[in-house]
C-alpha cells in the first residue's frame, strides 16, 4: 500500500466508524466501545506502517487529491499528504484515542449515556486526522472546524447536567474556590457554547487569513493557491502584485499568518482566547485526556509549524511573545487552583504556550522541531496524566478537591507511579520525555535571543519562569493527591486501582514518558528536520543546564512545601499564600480575565448590544409584544427602523384624516370649496 | 351615407324600451313586474345590433355620430344590461321595480345621446337626462333617510354644477354666436380671447362633476355611502363613460391650438387628474364604510381617466392611443366597479350596511361571493393581471410616452410616479375592505345557511368576473380600439 | 370673431352676472335646502337669460339659437326643481327638517 | 401545454383551482394530496434540468418555448431555464413539498389553504422560468395574494398587521418597477433598435444565417468580429440586456434611464431579500404566519428577490451594477452584521430565526456585489443552501410550538431528553446556519467571502468585516439551541414531549440529508451554477470601458 493510500485509509476508516457507531442503538455502549476500539488499533497499526514508510526518507508524499470546488479563478481541492511530521502526529493521535476509548469503556460503565461516547470520538478522530493529513489549507481549516465540533459534543457529553450553583452534586464535591469564577455559569452546555464560540473568534482570523492567501494566490496565477507547495511558493515570492487590506509584500504575509495564528490562538487556549479550556473539564475526563490537553489542543501548534513557511519574522515574534505570556501566566494560575483538571488544564495552557514560544524561534534556530517534539513528547505525558485523574476522579466517586484527597497511593499504586512518572516528565525530570524535548524548546529560544537580541529574550525568561513553575505546581498535584494522610475518609476509602484493561492503556503509555524512546539516535531531530548548525550547540549546552536547574529548583520547593514541613506539621502552604498574597489571590481569581471575557462576551455584547440593536430594529419590547392591529404607537418607537416605517404608514392615515375633514358631511362648505377652488384654478390657469 | 335618423337606431331601440318598460309597469300585475327588467335587457341587446355597425355621420348639427360613439355606445348598453340585470337580483321582487329599470335605461339614453353630443344642448339635454335618472336612483330605497340625505345632497350639488356649465355654455355661445362644437372650434381657430377659455372651461364644469373630479367630487363620498348598492353602481359607471366621451369631443372639437396652447391645457387637466387620485387614495384610508372606499376609489380613477385624457397631444387633433387608454381603462374600471358594488349590495341587504366592521366574516358566510369581490377589488387596486392593470398600463404608458418624447410634457413624468404611488397607497385602502371580509373573525353565533344568491346576480358577478380578467389578460386591446377610433 | 350687439346687451349681461352671483352665494350660504334650491334657480335663469340676451343682440340680426336654448334651459330648471322638491320632501318626511347643518348623517 | 416549464406553472394552479372544487366530504384529504403532486412537477422539472446543466455545464437556456401574448407590446410567454433557474425551480419543488407535508394536518380550511399554497408556487415558478419582463412582474406581484391570505387567515395573534404589512411594504416596493417596464419600451423604437453584439453571442445556425438568440446577425466587418442586430420592441429579457447602452444613454426624470431602472429593480429585489433597512416586514410575516408559511416565504419568497437581481438588474443595467457594486457590498455586510446582531437579541425563537434570514441573505448580496465568479456562486449557492437550512430551523421551530405552544426561548430548557433525535437535528441545523464545514451552509458562506477577499477594491475591508458575522451566528443559534435543548428540564411538563412523528421525519429528514450532501459534495450544485453566474459577470465587465 503506497503512503497516500495508507493515509486516506486511516483518515476514513474512524468515519465510516462515526457513522457505523452513530447508528448502534444507545444500549450497545460496550460493543460500541469494543468496535471503535478495533478499528482506531488498526489505524494505529496503519500509521505505525505510514510511519515506517514516510519518517526515515523524510520527504513529503502527496497522496491522491480531488477537486471540491472549481471556481474558475481558483480551486478549491481536497487530497492526503504525508510528511514525517505528519505521520507521527496521526500515530500518536491513533495510539492515544485507541487507549482512551479502551480507557474509557471501563471509566463511563454504567453511565447511560455512555453509548454516545463511541461515534463521537471517532467523529473528533477523523476530523483530528484530517487536520493532519490534509493536503491544502482549506481542507485543513474545514477539518480544523470539525474538531471543534466533536470538542462541542463531547464537552457537552452530559447535556442534562445543570449549572454548577445550582447543581447539588457539585456543591458537594466541590471544595472552598475550587474553580473561584463564574461558577454560575460553569455547566456542560454553557462550557461547550463558550468553548465553540471563542474557537470561532479564532476561526474569523484564520478566514481572514485564508483570504488574505487566496488573493496573493490569485494575484500570482495560482491555480489551486491553498495546496502546501503552493503556499510555499507564495512566501519565497516576497513580492506580491498589489496589496490587501493596505499590506502588501512581506506585509501581507504577515496579515496571512496572523490570521492563521489568530486561529490556533482560539484552538490553542493562548492568551486571550484561553479560558474556554479550563471550563471545557466539563466533560468526561477521557474526553479531556485527548481533546483539551494531548491533540486537539495541539492543533494550533501543528498548523502553525505546517504552515511555517508564511510566517514572517514580525509574525514569529507575535506567536513567540503569545506563547511567552500564556506559559508564565497559566502556569502562575495553576499553582494556585484546589480542582484536580484545573491543574491539570491550566498546565496544558502553559505547555501550549511553551510550544508557541519554540515555534516563535524560528526553523534555523530549531524552533520548528522543538515545539513539534514537545507537542508529542507533552500529547503522550499528559493523555497519561489524565488518565490517572480520571481514574482518581473515578475513585473518589467524582470528587475533584486537592483538599480532600490524599494519601491515594497505598489504595491505587498503579495510578500512582504512572502518574508519578508523568508528573516527572512534565516537570522536566532529567531521563524523562519532557526534560529532553524542554531542553531543546529552550534551546530555540535562547539560540533565538542570542541571535536576535531586544525583544528576543523576552519568550525565553518567560519560557524559563514557566518551566520553573511547571515543576512545582505539577509536584504539589501529585503530593496532593497521592501523598500524606486521608483527609476526607468518605470520599476516598473505596478508592481503588483501575480495572485490567483500563489499567492495561495506563501502562500502556508509562513507557513513553521516557526518553529512551525519544533520541534512539536522535532519530526524532532528524524526522523533524532539526539543523545541527555549531553555532546551536552552545545554545544546547546553556539549555541542558538551565533546564536541569529550572526543574531542581522548582522539584525541591514542592517537595520542601507541601511534603516534608506538612509532614512536621508546619502547613507552609498557607504561610507561603499569606507571603505571596497579591499572586495568590489574582491566580485564583484567574487574573481577571475570564470576568472581563463574561464581561464583554455575555453582558456587554451578548446582552448589552444585541438588545440595543433588536430595539433600534423592532422597537420597544412591549411595541412588539402588545402589538395591536394597527401597530402600536408609543414614544420612542420612531427611533426604530420598524417603528418609523410604521410611523410613515400612520403618517398617510393621519393625511387622510386631514383629507376627510373637509368631507364633513356639510353641502355648503362642499359648494365653497368647490366654488372657491374651481375659480382659483380658473384664475391662476388664465394669468398664467 | 345613410339616411340621418337611421343612425339614431340604437337610441330610438333604448326611447322604445323605456317606453314599452312604462307601460309594462303599468299593465302588469305587481307581482309579475320583474318581467319589466328583462324587456330593458331585451331593449339594450336589440339596441347592440344596430350599435354594432360602424356607420358614421351626423344629424343635424346636434348628434355625431363617429367613431367614438361606435364605441362608446357597447359599452354604454352592455352596462346598463349588466345594471339591469343586477338591478333585478337585488329589487326583483319589489313592487316599484319597473321604474327602477325605467330610470336606469333613461340613465342609459340620456349616456347615449351625451356620447354622442355635438352641440352645447344637446349636451345640456344628455347631462341633464342622467341627472334626473341619478337623483331618483340615488334616493332609491324610499323613506331611508341616509338615501334620502344622499339624493338631496346629488341633487342640489348637480343642480349647482349644471348651473355653472350653463352659465359658461351661455357665455360661449355668446362669444362664438355657435352652439354646435364644431361651429366654435371653427370660431375660435381665429383667436381664444381669456373669456372664451373662462367659459370653456366654466361648461366643461358639468362633465367633471359626472366624472366626480376634483374639486367637483365632494357629492360622491356622501351619496355613494348613503344610497343603496346598484342605484351607486349605475351613477357610478354610466355618466363616467358618456362624460369622457363628451369631454374628448369637446377637447378635440372646441378647444383649437391657437391661444391655449395644447400643453397648458393638458398641463390644467393633469393638475386636476393628479389632485384626483392623490387626494382619493389618502382619504380612502381613513374610511370606515366600504362604500365610502368605494367611491373615493371611483374618484381616482376618474382622475387616472383624466390623465389618459390629458395626453391628447394637442387639443386640436385626438390622438387614438391616448383616448383608447381612456376607453380601455373605462372598460377595466366599469367591470370591476360594477362587479364589487353588486357583491357589496348583497353583504349591505343581508347585513343591514356596509361599513367595515359589519362585513367580519363575510368569507366564512359566503365565501364565494367574497371570493368574488376581492377580485374586483384586486382589481381596481390595479393588480396584474386584471383588467385594472391593463388600464393602468395603457395610461401609465401614454403618459410616460409623451412625458419622455415631449421635453415640455416632462411633468407628465411626476404625473405618471405620483399615479404608481397613489396605486400602492389605494392598495392599502382596498386591502382595508378585504382586511374586513376576508381576515377578521366572523361574529359569535354563525349565520344560518344563507340563502341561494338570484340567478341574475350570479351571472352579472360571473361576466364582471370574466370581464376583469379577460381584458387584463387581452394587451391588444389597446390597439384594436385605436385603431377603432383612427379609422 | 362674433360681434357684440349695441350697448344694451352689457346691461342684460351685467344683471345676469348678479343674479349668477345671487345664486352662488345663496347656495353656498343658506342652511335651508330650500334657500339653497332658490339659489339654484337664480343661476340656471341667469344662463337663461344670457343665453335670451346673446341671441337678441347679434348685428347679423336675431339668433334663435339663443332663444331656442333658454327654452330647453327652462324646462331643465323646471325637472330640476321638481325632482329636487320631491327630494327635499323625502327628506322632510324622514326628519322634519331641511336644514342641510342637520342633515349629515353622510360623512367620514 | 407541450413544453415542461409551463407546466411548472399551469398544474399547480389548474390543481389550485380543482382542489377549491372538490366535495366537503373527502375534499380536505384529497386537497393535500393535489398540494404534494403540484409541488412535486417543479422538483421533478428542476432536478432534471439542475442534472442536466451538471453533467453538461453551460450557461445557454434549456427547455425554451415561447406562445406570443400580445403582439401588440410584444410580451410572450417566454419560458427557459439556465442553472440558476433550475436551481431555484428544484428548491421551490422542494420547499413546498415539505412544506404540504409539514401541514398535512391543517384543520382551518383545508381546500383554500393548498389551493393557495399552490397559487403561491405557480406564481413563483413563474418568476423563475419566464424570459419575459412582464410576465416576471405579473407573477411577481401575483405572489403577493395568496401570501396575504396565507399569513392574514392561518397566521398567529397579530396576524392582519403582519398580513397587510407584508402586502403594503412589497407591493410599495415594486410599483416602480412598472414605471420602469413602460419607460423601457417607451424608449424602444418601434421598428426596432439595431445594436453591436460580439462575436462571443453569435451562433451560426446551419441552415440559415447566424442568429443571437434568434434574431439575425448581420456581420459589421469582414473578420467578423462584431456583428449588427435588429432588436425588436419586447420584453425578452435578453433582447433587453443586448440594448443596455441605449439605456445608459436616455435621461429620466433627471437622472440616466439606466440608472432609474436599476434602483428600481433593487427597490423591488431588496425588499423581497431582504436587505436592512428594508427588511422589517419580515419578522413580523416569520413570527405570525403558520409554520409551513415560514417554510415557503424563507425556503423560496426570499430567494426570489437574489433572484430578480441575478435575472433582470444585472444583465440589463450591467454598467449600474458595476458602479453601484461597493455601496450594494456595503449594505450586504450591513445586512449580514445587523441581522446577527439582532438575532443575538431575540427571546422569541422564530424571530431569532427570522433575523438570521436577514443575516444570511446578506452574504448572497455580498458575493453578487463583489463581481467575481466565486462570490457571485456563492451567492446562488448560498441562496439554494439558506433556502434547506432555515425551512429546517423554521420546521423545528415549529415542531417545539406544537407541543409548547410558545416560542420563549427561556421556556425551554433540556428537551434533549425527552426528544433526542429532534435535538440533533435541530443541532445540526442550528450548525448549518452558522457555517460549519461538511454542512451546506458553509459552501456559500466560504465562496461568498472568498469572492469578497478576491475581489479586491473595498471588498476584502468588507469580507473581513463580515466574517464577524461568523462568530455571532455561531453564538446566537448555539445558544437557541441550548436553551432548548440542553441543559436541565427547567418545565417537568415538557418531559412528556413525543420526539418526532413519522410525518416530521418524512419533512425533516430529506432537508438533513440534502444539507449534509451539499455541504460534502457540493461540486454538482457548483457546476450547474457556475457558468451562468460566469456568463453574467462577463456580460458586466463588458460594460467596463
Amino acid at each position: 500500500m503506497t503512503a497516500g493510500a495508507l493515509a486516506l485509509a486511516i483518515v476514513l476508516l474512524p468515519l465510516l466508524t462515526t457513522a457505523l457507531l452513530a447508528m448502534l442503538p444507545r444500549t450497545r455502549a460496550a460493543f460500541g466501545h469494543a468496535l471503535g476500539a478495533a478499528v482506531l488499533a488498526l489505524c494505529t497499526a496503519l500509521a505505525v506502517w505510514l510511519c515506517i514508510q514516510v519518517v526515515p526518507g523524510g520527504a513529503a508524499v502527496q497522496g491522491p487529491h480531488a477537486t471540491w470546488l472549481e471556481l474558475e479563478t481558483f480551486r478549491l481541492g481536497v487530497g492526503v499528504y504525508v510528511d514525517p511530521m505528519g505521520a507521527l502526529m496521526a500515530l500518536i493521535v491513533c495510539l492515544l484515542a485507541t487507549t482512551v476509548l479502551v480507557f474509557n469503556a471501563w471509566y463511563m460503565h454504567g453511565d447511560a449515556l455512555a453509548g454516545r461516547f463511541p461515534w463521537q470520538f471517532c467523529l473528533f478522530v477523523f476530523a483530528m486526522l484530517g487536520v493532519v493529513l490534509s493536503d491544502n489549507l482549506f481542507l485543513s481549516f474545514m477539518c480544523w472546524e470539525l474538531v471543534g465540533l466533536g470538542s462541542y459534543l463531547l464537552i457537552g457529553f452530559w447535556f442534562h447536567k445543570p449549572a454548577a450553583s445550582d447543581d447539588p452534586e457539585y456543591q458537594r464535591l466541590k471544595g472552598k474556590d475550587a474553580r473561584g469564577v463564574l461558577e454560575h455559569l460553569l455547566s456542560p452546555s454553557h462550557s461547550q457554547l463558550k468553548a465553540f464560540v471563542m474557537n470561532r473568534i479564532g476561526d474569523a482570523g484564520f478566514l481572514l487569513g485564508i483570504g488574505a492567501l487566496l488573493a496573493a494566490g490569485i494575484a500570482l496565477g495560482q491555480r489551486e493557491p491553498l495546496q502546501w507547495h503552493e503556499l510555499a511558493l507564495i512566501a519565497q515570492s516576497r513580492t506580491l502584485p498589489g496589496s490587501f487590506l493596505g499590506c502588501s509584500g512581506s506585509g501581507w504575509l504577515t496579515l496571512a499568518a496572523l490570521g492563521i495564528f489568530a486561529g490556533a490562538v482560539g484552538k490553542s487556549a493562548q492568551f486571550p482566547l484561553h479560558p474556554w479550556l479550563p471550563d471545557a473539564m466539563q466533560g468526561p475526563t477521557t474526553a479531556s485526556a485527548i481533546i483539551h490537553a494531548a491533540t486537539m489542543v495541539a492543533t494550533g501548534v501543528f498548523l502553525v509549524a505546517r504552515s511555517y513557511v508564511l510566517f514572517t519574522p514580525d509574525a514569529l515574534t507575535v506567536v513567540g511573545w503569545t506563547g511567552g505570556i500564556t506559559c508564565l501566566l497559566a502556569a502562575a494560575i495553576a499553582c494556585v487552583q484546589w480542582d484536580l483538571k484545573a491543574v491539570l488544564a491550566y498546565s496544558t495552557v502553559s505547555q501550549l504556550g511553551l510550544m508557541f514560544i519554540a515555534l516563535g524561534a524560528g526553523r534555523e534556530n530549531g524552533g520548528q522541531a522543538a515545539g513539534i517534539a514537545h507537542l508529542f513528547t507533552h500529547a503522550l505525558f499528559k493523555c497519561l496524566l489524565f488518565l490517572c485523574a480520571g481514574a482518581v476522579i473515578h475513585a473518589a466517586g467524582g470528587c475533584q478537591d486537592l483538599q480532600r484527597l490524599g494519601g491515594l497511593r497505598r489504595r491505587m499504586p498503579l495510578t500512582a507511579v504512572c502518574s508519578l512518572l508523568a508528573v516527572l516528565a512534565i516537570a522536566g525530570a532529567p531521563l524523562f520525555s519532557g526534560f529532553y524535548s524542554k531542553d531543546a524548546v529552550l534551546a530555540a529560544a535562547l539560540a533565538h535571543a542570542q541571535a536576535a537580541g531586544g525583544q528576543a529574550f523576552g519568550p525565553f525568561l518567560l519560557a524559563c519562569a514557566g518551566s520553573l513553575l511547571t515543576g512545582l505546581y505539577m509536584l504539589r498535584w501529585w503530593l496532593r493527591i497521592f501523598v500524606g494522610s486521608e483527609r476526607d475518609h468518605e470520599v476516598t476509602h473505596h478508592a481503588h486501582d483501575p480495572a485490567k484493561a483500563a489499567a492495561a492503556a495506563l501502562l500502556l503509555l508509562a513507557p513513553f514518558t521516557l526518553v529512551l524512546p525519544w533520541t534512539f539516535g536522535g532519530w526524532l531531530d532528524h524526522a523533524l528536520a532539526a539543523p545541527h548548525e555549531p553555532e546551536l550547540e552552545g545554545a544546547h549546552e546553556r539549555a541542558l543546564g538551565i533546564a536541569l536547574a529550572l526543574f531542581a529548583a522548582g522539584a525541591a520547593f514542592a517537595v520542601a512545601v507541601f511534603w516534608l514541613l506538612p509532614a512536621r506539621g508546619r502547613d507552609a502552604g498557607s504561610v507561603l499564600a499569606r507571603a505571596l498574597r497579591p499572586l495568590h489571590v489574582a491566580g485564583s481569581e484567574l487574573w481577571g480575565i475570564d470576568r472581563l471575557w463574561d464581561l464583554l462576551g455575555r453582558r456587554w455584547l451578548g446582552n448589552g448590544l444585541a438588545k440595543i440593536t433588536a430595539v433600534l430594529d423592532l422597537g420597544s419590547a412591549q411595541r412588539v409584544a402588545g402589538l395591536d392591529e394597527q401597530g402600536a404607537a408609543r414614544a420612542g418607537d420612531l427611533a426604530s427602523l420598524d417603528g418609523a416605517i410604521d410611523g410613515l404608514g400612520r403618517g398617510c392615515g393621519r393625511l387622510g384624516r386631514v383629507g376627510s375633514l373637509a368631507h364633513a358631511g356639510r353641502l355648503g362648505v362642499y359648494i365653497a370649496i368647490a366654488a372657491v377652488v374651481g375659480a382659483a384654478t380658473l384664475l391662476l390657469g388664465l394669468l398664467r | 351615407m345613410t339616411p340621418d335618423l337611421l343612425l339614431l337606431r340604437p337610441e330610438g331601440v333604448l326611447a322604445g324600451g323605456l317606453l314599452l318598460v312604462l307601460l309594462a309597469d303599468l299593465l302588469l300585475p305587481p307581482h309579475r313586474r320583474g318581467l319589466a327588467s328583462w324587456l330593458g335587457v331585451l331593449a339594450c341587446g336589440l339596441a347592440l345590433l344596430p350599435a354594432a355597425t360602424a356607420a358614421t355621420g351626423t344629424i343635424g348639427s346636434m348628434l355625431a355620430i363617429d367613431a367614438l360613439v361606435t364605441l362608446a355606445r357597447p359599452a354604454i348598453l352592455f352596462a346598463t344590461a349588466l345594471l339591469l340585470l343586477a338591478g333585478h337580483g337585488e329589487h326583483g321582487r319589489e313592487r316599484d321595480h319597473g321604474a327602477f329599470t325605467s330610470a336606469v335605461l333613461g340613465l342609459g339614453l340620456g349616456a347615449l345621446v351625451t356620447a354622442a353630443a355635438a352641440s352645447l344642448i344637446t349636451l345640456l339635454l344628455g347631462v341633464e337626462l342622467m341627472s334626473l335618472c341619478g337623483y331618483v336612483l340615488a334616493a332609491w330605497r324610499g323613506g331611508d333617510r341616509r338615501a334620502a340625505e344622499a339624493g338631496m345632497k346629488y341633487v342640489l350639488f348637480g343642480g349647482v354644477a349644471t348651473g355653472l356649465s350653463l352659465f359658461g355654455m351661455s357665455h360661449v355661445y355668446g362669444l362664438t354666436g355657435h352652439l354646435d362644437f364644431a361651429g366654435i372650434g371653427s370660431v375660435l381657430a381665429t383667436g381664444m380671447p381669456l373669456p372664451a377659455v373662462a367659459a370653456l372651461a366654466l361648461a366643461a364644469v358639468g362633465l367633471l362633476y359626472k366624472l366626480s373630479i376634483v374639486p367637483f367630487h365632494f357629492y360622491a363620498p356622501d351619496v355613494y355611502q348613503g344610497a343603496p348598492a346598484i342605484p351607486v353602481a349605475a351613477i357610478g359607471v354610466l355618466p363616467k363613460l358618456a362624460a369622457t366621451a363628451a369631454l374628448v369631443r369637446l377637447l378635440a372639437l372646441a378647444a383649437p391650438a391657437s391661444l391655449v396652447t395644447p400643453a397648458a391645457l393638458s398641463f390644467a387637466i393633469t393638475g386636476a387628474a393628479v389632485a384626483s387620485f392623490l387626494l382619493a387614495s389618502f382619504t380612502a384610508l381613513a374610511q370606515r364604510d366600504a362604500k365610502r372606499i368605494v367611491a373615493f376609489s371611483a374618484i381616482g380613477h376618474a382622475g387616472t381617466v383624466l390623465l389618459a385624457v390629458a395626453c391628447m397631444p394637442g387639443a386640436g387633433l385626438r390622438d387614438p392611443g391616448a383616448v383608447a387608454a381612456a376607453a380601455f381603462y373605462l372598460a377595466g374600471y366599469a367591470v370591476a366597479n360594477l362587479g364589487a358594488l353588486v357583491c357589496l349590495a348583497v353583504f349591505e341587504r343581508e347585513r343591514g350596511a356596509s361599513t367595515l366592521p359589519l362585513l367580519a366574516g363575510a368569507m366564512r358566510q359566503r365565501p364565494w361571493l367574497t371570493a368574488a369581490l376581492c377580485l374586483f377589488l384586486f382589481s381596481l387596486a390595479g393588480l396584474p393581471p386584471l383588467a385594472g392593470f391593463a388600464g393602468k398600463w395603457g395610461v401609465l404608458r401614454q403618459a410616460l410616452g409623451l412625458g419622455l418624447s415631449l421635453p415640455d410634457r416632462s411633468y407628465l413624468l411626476w404625473a405618471a410616479l405620483a399615479l404608481v404611488a397613489s396605486t400602492a397607497i389605494s392598495a392599502w385602502a382596498y386591502l382595508l375592505i378585504i382586511r374586513a371580509a376576508v381576515l377578521l373573525p366572523a361574529p359569535a353565533a354563525p349565520e344560518a345557511a344563507s340563502p341561494r344568491l338570484p340567478i341574475a346576480t350570479v351571472a352579472v358577478l360571473l361576466l364582471c368576473a370574466i370581464a376583469t380578467v379577460g381584458l387584463g389578460l387581452w394587451f391588444d386591446g389597446f390597439g384594436s380600439i385605436a385603431r377603432v377610433l383612427g379609422g | 370673431m362674433a360681434e357684440f350687439g349695441p350697448d344694451a346687451l352689457a346691461a342684460y349681461i351685467a344683471v345676469a352676472a348678479v343674479l349668477f352671483a345671487a345664486g352662488v352665494l345663496a347656495v353656498a350660504t343658506r342652511r335651508s335646502a330650500i334657500g339653497v334650491l332658490v339659489g339654484l334657480d337664480l343661476m340656471l335663469n341667469a344662463g337663461a337669460l344670457q343665453f335670451v340676451a346673446y341671441g337678441r343682440f347679434r348685428r347679423s340680426g336675431i339668433d334663435v339659437q339663443g332663444q331656442t336654448a333658454a327654452v330647453f334651459v327652462i324646462v331643465v330648471a323646471a325637472a330640476e326643481a321638481a325632482i329636487a322638491l320631491a327630494l327635499l320632501f323625502a327628506v322632510y318626511r324622514t326628519s322634519k327638517d331641511v336644514d342641510l347643518e342637520q342633515t349629515r348623517e353622510l360623512r367620514s | 401545454m407541450s413544453d415542461t416549464l409551463s407546466s411548472c406553472v399551469l398544474v399547480p394552479l389548474l390543481l389550485g383551482a380543482l382542489a377549491l372544487l372538490l366535495p366537503a366530504g373527502a375534499g380536505p384529504r384529497l386537497a393535500r394530496w393535489l398540494a404534494l403532486l403540484g409541488s412535486m412537477v417543479p422538483l421533478v422539472t428542476g432536478l432534471a434540468a439542475l442534472v442536466d446543466f451538471a453533467r453538461h455545464p453551460g450557461a445557454d437556456f434549456r427547455l425554451l418555448a415561447s406562445v406570443p401574448w400580445s403582439r401588440a407590446i410584444g410580451a410572450a410567454w417566454t419560458v427557459g431555464v439556465d442553472g440558476i433557474g433550475a436551481a431555484m425551480l428544484a428548491l421551490s419543488g422542494l420547499v413546498a413539498a415539505i412544506a404540504t407535508i409539514s401541514a398535512w394536518h391543517e384543520t382551518r380550511h383545508p381546500r383554500a389553504y393548498h389551493a393557495l399554497v399552490l397559487l403561491l408556487l405557480a406564481a413563483m415558478n413563474g418568476v423563475f422560468v419566464t424570459l419575459d419582463l412582464l410576465v416576471f412582474y405579473v407573477c411577481w406581484e401575483v405572489m403577493l395574494v395568496p401570501m396575504l391570505a396565507l399569513i392574514g387567515v392561518w397566521g398567529g395573534e397579530q396576524r392582519r398587521y403582519a398580513a397587510l404589512k407584508f402586502f403594503v411594504f412589497t407591493l410599495a416596493g415594486s410599483v416602480l418597477m412598472l414605471v420602469l417596464l413602460l419607460a423601457l419600451w417607451n424608449r424602444t423604437p418601434a421598428d426596432g433598435r439595431q445594436v453591436k453584439v460580439a462575436d462571443s453571442l453569435v451562433t451560426s445556425s446551419q441552415p440559415g444565417p447566424p442568429t443571437v438568440y434568434g434574431l439575425t446577425a448581420v456581420p459589421l466587418d469582414n473578420q467578423h468580429k462584431e456583428w449588427i442586430v435588429t432588436v425588436p420592441r419586447d420584453f425578452d429579457l435578453r433582447h433587453l440586456a443586448l440594448q443596455w447602452r441605449s439605456w445608459e444613454g436616455e435621461r429620466f426624470l433627471g437622472i440616466s434611464l439606466a440608472a432609474f431602472g436599476f434602483l428600481a429593480l433593487l427597490l423591488a429585489c431588496l425588499v423581497k431579500v431582504p436587505a436592512v433597512p428594508l427588511h422589517t416586514w419580515l419578522p413580523h410575516a416569520h413570527v405570525q404566519a403558520p409554520t409551513a408559511v415560514s417554510v415557503l416565504l424563507a425556503g423560496i419568497l426570499l430567494k426570489l428577490g437574489v433572484f430578480g437581481l441575478y435575472r433582470v438588474a444585472w444583465p440589463l443595467f450591467p454598467l449600474q451594477a458595476v458602479t453601484h457594486g461597493p455601496a450594494l457590498g456595503v449594505l450586504a455586510v450591513i445586512g449580514i452584521l445587523w441581522g446577527a446582531w439582532v438575532a443575538l437579541g431575540q427571546q422569541d425563537c422564530k424571530r431569532l430565526v427570522a433575523y438570521s434570514s436577514v443575516s444570511h441573505m446578506g452574504w448572497c448580496l455580498l458575493g453578487l456585489a463583489s463581481l467575481t465568479v466565486a462570490g457571485a456562486t456563492g451567492g446562488m449557492v448560498q441562496a439554494v443552501t439558506h433556502g434547506l437550512s432555515s425551512s429546517l430551523l423554521f420546521l423545528l421551530v415549529g415542531v417545539v410550538y406544537d407541543r409548547a405552544h410558545h416560542r420563549r426561548l427561556d421556556g425551554f430548557g433540556g428537551l434533549a431528553a425527552p426528544m433526542p433525535r429532534f435535538c440533533w437535528i435541530l443541532l445540526l441545523a442550528a450548525l448549518a446556519g452558522a457555517g460549519l464545514p461538511g454542512l451546506a451552509g458553509f459552501v456559500g458562506e466560504f465562496m461568498a467571502l472568498s469572492g469578497g477577499f478576491t475581489a479586491g477594491g473595498s471588498f476584502p475591508l468588507l469580507a473581513a468585516s463580515a466574517t464577524l458575522a461568523v462568530v455571532i451566528s455561531a453564538a446566537y443559534l448555539l445558544t437557541m439551541v441550548r436553551q432548548i435543548a440542553y441543559g436541565p428540564l427547567r418545565h417537568h411538563e415538557q418531559a412528556q414531549f413525543a420526539d418526532l412523528s413519522p410525518r416530521e421525519l418524512c419533512a425533516t429528514v430529506p432537508l438533513v440529508l440534502l444539507i449534509v450532501l451539499l455541504g460534502v459534495w457540493p461540486g454538482p450544485l457548483v457546476d450547474a451554477l457556475r457558468p451562468s453566474c460566469a456568463a453574467l459577470l462577463d456580460h458586466v465587465r463588458s460594460a467596463l470601458p
